[in-house]
């Protein structure tokens, strides 16, 4: 049986997007998106793009995986988002058309 | 002393001033004016640009002189360990703010401000002084040692985790290879290859809209800080105080500097505004990267919101009259 | 009569006008030609400030006489009462519109074109007929009380749900503190403190570029305008009819006020102008929160789509020719 | 037993923004992400950003809540979706990181 | 009873848009909610925004629809996802405010 | 020789040049420095724009003559048959590129750019070389032929799987209805339906600072080629080969062209350039929608990061210095 797929969506600030592409990339996952202009508040109070520098802006990662890939990339994301903001949900995906399972990046 | 208050007041009424004003007034009352964020990076990205390239062209018409490695070296000397440095202790002692803050806000105010840079020239051509040409150059210099000198503050004092060396991989690279340095540098060296022929091609984009162009960005500047205004209640009087202050002290500091590399007083007074401004262009991504425990916030409100403002309505004339009474008193 | 055929035919080969029915047909025909949302913010940001900043330094040169505030009140009660009134009326009684958007759109034909002005102005520039240099300053001051009159009569008609305070607390915010009364009034205010002095700094910006910006920006217009042209078949022919002939009655109440208050023949057209043009960047954002109910895309599509088009096709030429012949024959 | 998580994802015209993050406060969420720019069609027609007005553009709010409050934000959301055009959709959270639960904004 | 509602989410590169919103609007669905702005990696490699061409700009499709609708999109969809790039996948939707279900475009 | 070698030497030092090699540079490093993708879009569209209007308002001065429409013709035969034909074959039997690749590569080369084009104009200009008024309407000209070339090529060449009716329509929908197509005949008109009064007015925005934006544009350029340098590793010594060898081929075929239809040598070298550049504003969507199967990346990195820098940094002197023999001697 074909494992289950997870939709995996990190809201992330902008600067630490490198690092997560790269943990994402470690964990086995064969494609990402990024929404790159996004907004909000959280424990950090709010934080807005402000034009003339990249420190406040957030962005939104969208990574379909496997279970297995999402339950790594949860890990790893973990101590990141300890230092940076942002916020990662783990959800079921039913099924999906256009994933490519054996290629990794 | 009569033409020193004309001049101030001048400048209190000049456009740039005035949009500034007039954004931190619409951010204060919450009005809905605001720049599209792609619009406040192009913006920016046209004002380095425009003030590199014009400092490269004016480098080549004079040439690298003995007076200017004497400035770049007091500039670096200044920008990497007296303003953090003083910046540093005064937060830490003064102020007990942790060691991780003080050393983010000390890399900003070690750095420069373009925009306040850019303010105080047009200060000074209005005023009809002349100042060395190789003053652009040594702002491009003092980009990066400050920041590196906050976050070595801040990092040295050990309260800080075990450093990840990719995130200081990451800092140093944001330092030296950011938007702000790559193209400050970038348009400084075609100014200064390209020399008056290339100034001629280039004028009607980057000489004639300047001030326009520098006036809707002060527009934004000032939104956004009239926006943060109410985060100054939570910041704390020290800070508020240390935002003054520091660039009073640091400007001080910059003309007696001045004086010893033998600026002119339209040099000694740049040479002040550059000690004295605090950068929230280039300073805060490589800070982020390099300290994340730092609170972002607290050093843009500081440098944008209380240095920028005080900078342009009152320290450049203030730096200016010093720059006058020490240098050509 | 030969040479205001003349002007009126040299206004329809003008490179603003050409690019905007460049726009329409190629909206039309669906071209993928279209410009970044966020370039047109910044472009209406620039006419905003534009339009504003020179006319308060033609206020300035001027200064406020009893001619400027007799024809502020005049375009004060027109764009309250009686234009919203006329348009609710015509709307109601002749287009059986319902109540909500009768006052809706009552709201933009009571408030002003900003750019349908700026092309009037310009026309009267290329035709060497001068104007009173408080008109810009008139605009302003009808952008807001021709959206409240609308909004104000949808409300009375009491067929709308019992309004919730908090949207209505938030479109008077909006029409005192959105964007263009923000930047329209704020750069009305710095152009009249800089004055001449001002000017001479900001018109290689804000001057000398403005035809070309103009231009893009009504090629913009013309791509929305000529993509909404099959929304007019869904419309039904009275709004059609409305959005032409509104404008043509505004027009010629607006001449006819004009000579009570003694305006010249290019204020008289200018005057006609703002009477006849309906918002479209301004009140639709006010008319949204306080009017629910109404349809947006109504009101875009007949002001932006049908009045605005007519006016600097054909309008302003006409409203020309009137004031012409009614003030000054 | 910890209370299950829920994805509230609201699209919203722009110019509603601010009642909504109000009701979205209220109802206790300690943080939410707003994605700037969308365009759409529903029932009310077509609704694609102008450029020079907010009236037609859409925006995207994400909301990461415990099912209390996102039952919460569903409630204060309906009267206001009434009115202005948009469409709300709670779904589950397999798990999250980078949540700080009893932080209310 | 109702039939269970499907949050289907597309990354598609925009230039197939028009023909994806084609296929989704005869599939059914009453609406679609379009951001317009993604980069992303995948079996096509990197695509990012280029700003002068449309040809390596992402876009994300989100339509809410019942089982039903989500089918056909998702039959719909996987030709146009063999030539084009992108990813679909479909999630369950617990509760939903806003969509108007007899209306289809 | 020795003044052509100084035009060259100087084309290389001129600030356009050096702003897409700083480009390139910051690419490669990988600096940050970004420039907002709807900024880049909205450069590309005021090119498109000064250059067609420009172009129009030179056909107007001059008239339709028969040169015109003879060099038109030749343009259209080379567009359409020749080059997409030469560079087709050449991928075909040299490369062994697979048949749907090797279309899409040829479409791009059977195109022009614009942006080229543009440098070879400053070029000339700076060079004091004047050229005929209708090769801008040339250009325009070119843009869809040689689009339509290259997918009819890999269409024929049977390998393709069936082809859906739809794409095909959506692809030539582009070639004539896309941005560039639609905006630089539409500002083409324009500019010749206004001529030199229409000129005037737009000159300020259209003309003045037209070399500083094109400065910034080819720093994007130059940091989106210096970011793909790394895949020119995978794409294997042919391609890279093909990309330097087929403009010079396309540019020796340009001036012989060009002297059969009587150029003069400034005509002659744009007609080169024409010829030898390839395009990546215009041709990559429309090529993407015919022939999905193709890989978009390959033909852009080709086009715009070998042939592109190629053509602006060496090929245009060399095209110019060949027109100059081949013509004058
Ligand atoms: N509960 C939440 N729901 C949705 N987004 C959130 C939530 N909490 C935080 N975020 C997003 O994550 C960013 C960083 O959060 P934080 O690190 O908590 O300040 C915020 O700016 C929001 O964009
Ligand atoms: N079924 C749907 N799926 C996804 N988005 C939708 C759906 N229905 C409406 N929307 C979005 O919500 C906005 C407002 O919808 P409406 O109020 O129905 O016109 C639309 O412009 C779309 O962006
Ligand atoms: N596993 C994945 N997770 C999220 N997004 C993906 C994934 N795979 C592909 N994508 C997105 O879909 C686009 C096209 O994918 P592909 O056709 O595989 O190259 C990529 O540029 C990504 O934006
Ligand atoms: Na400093
Ligand atoms: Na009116
Ligand atoms: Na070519």
């Amino acid at each position: 049986m074909q494992e289950a797929l997870k939709r995996v969506e990190i809201v992330l600030e902008a600067l630490a997007l490198p690092a997560a592409l790269e943990i994402i990339t470690k964990a086995g996952a064969t494609g990402y998106t990024v929404i790159p202009q996004a907004w909000g508040r959280g424990a950090r109070g709010e934080r807005t793009d402000l034009g003339f520098s990249e420190v406040m802006r957030n962005a939104l990662i969208i990574v379909i995986a496997p279970a297995g890939v999402a339950e790594r990339i949860t890990a790893g994301m973990s101590p990141l988002l300890a230092d940076y903001a942002g916020i990662l949900t783990v959800a079921n995906v039913e099924s999906c058309v256009g994933l490519v399972p054996g290629d990794t990046l | 002393m009569q033409g020193l208050l004309a001049t101030a007041g001048e400048n209190l009424v000049s456009p740039a001033i005035l949009f500034f004003a007039l954004g931190v007034v619409a951010g204060l009352v919450r009005s809905e004016l605001a720049v599209p964020k792609e619009l406040t990076a192009g913006l920016s990205l046209y004002l380095l640009l425009a003030i590199g390239f014009r400092g490269g062209a004016e480098l080549a018409r004079e040439g690298v002189s003995l007076a200017f490695l004497a400035a770049a070296l007091a500039g670096l000397v200044l920008g990497l360990i007296v303003l953090p440095g003083v910046a540093f202790a005064a937060l830490r002692k003064l102020g007990r703010v942790d060691p991780v803050n003080a050393g983010a806000i000390a890399a900003h105010y070690g750095s420069i401000s373009v925009v306040t840079f850019a303010t105080a020239s047009t200060f000074l051509a209005r005023a009809g002084v002349p100042h060395e040409g190789f003053m652009t150059a040594i702002m491009a210099l003092m980009e990066a040692p400050g920041v590196l000198g906050g976050i070595l503050l801040a990092r040295m004092s050990g309260h800080q985790k075990p450093a990840e060396p990719g995130r200081i991989g990451a800092a140093l690279r944001e330092t030296l290879l950011g938007t702000a340095p790559t193209l400050l540098l970038g348009s400084l060296a075609i100014g200064a290859l390209t020399g008056g022929k290339g100034m001629e091609l280039m004028a009607p984009f980057l000489v004639d809209p300047f001030q326009g162009v520098l006036s809707v960005f002060l527009l934004d500047m000032g939104l956004t800080a009239g926006r943060r205004l109410g985060d100054f209640a939570r910041m704390g009087r020290f800070l508020i105080f240390f935002g003054i202050a520091m660039p009073v002290l640091a400007g001080i500091l910059g003309v007696l500097v001045a004086r010893v590399v033998s600026l002119s007083v339209g040099g000694a007074t740049l040479f002040a505004v550059l000690a004295a401004s605090a950068s929230y262009i280039a300073a805060p991504a490589a800070v982020r990267l390099a300290l994340p425990q730092a609170r972002p916030d607290l050093a843009i409100t500081l440098s944008l919101g209380i240095t920028f403002p005080f900078n342009i309505l009152l320290g450049i004339p203030l730096y200016f009259a010093l720059a006058h009474r020490i240098i050509q008193g």
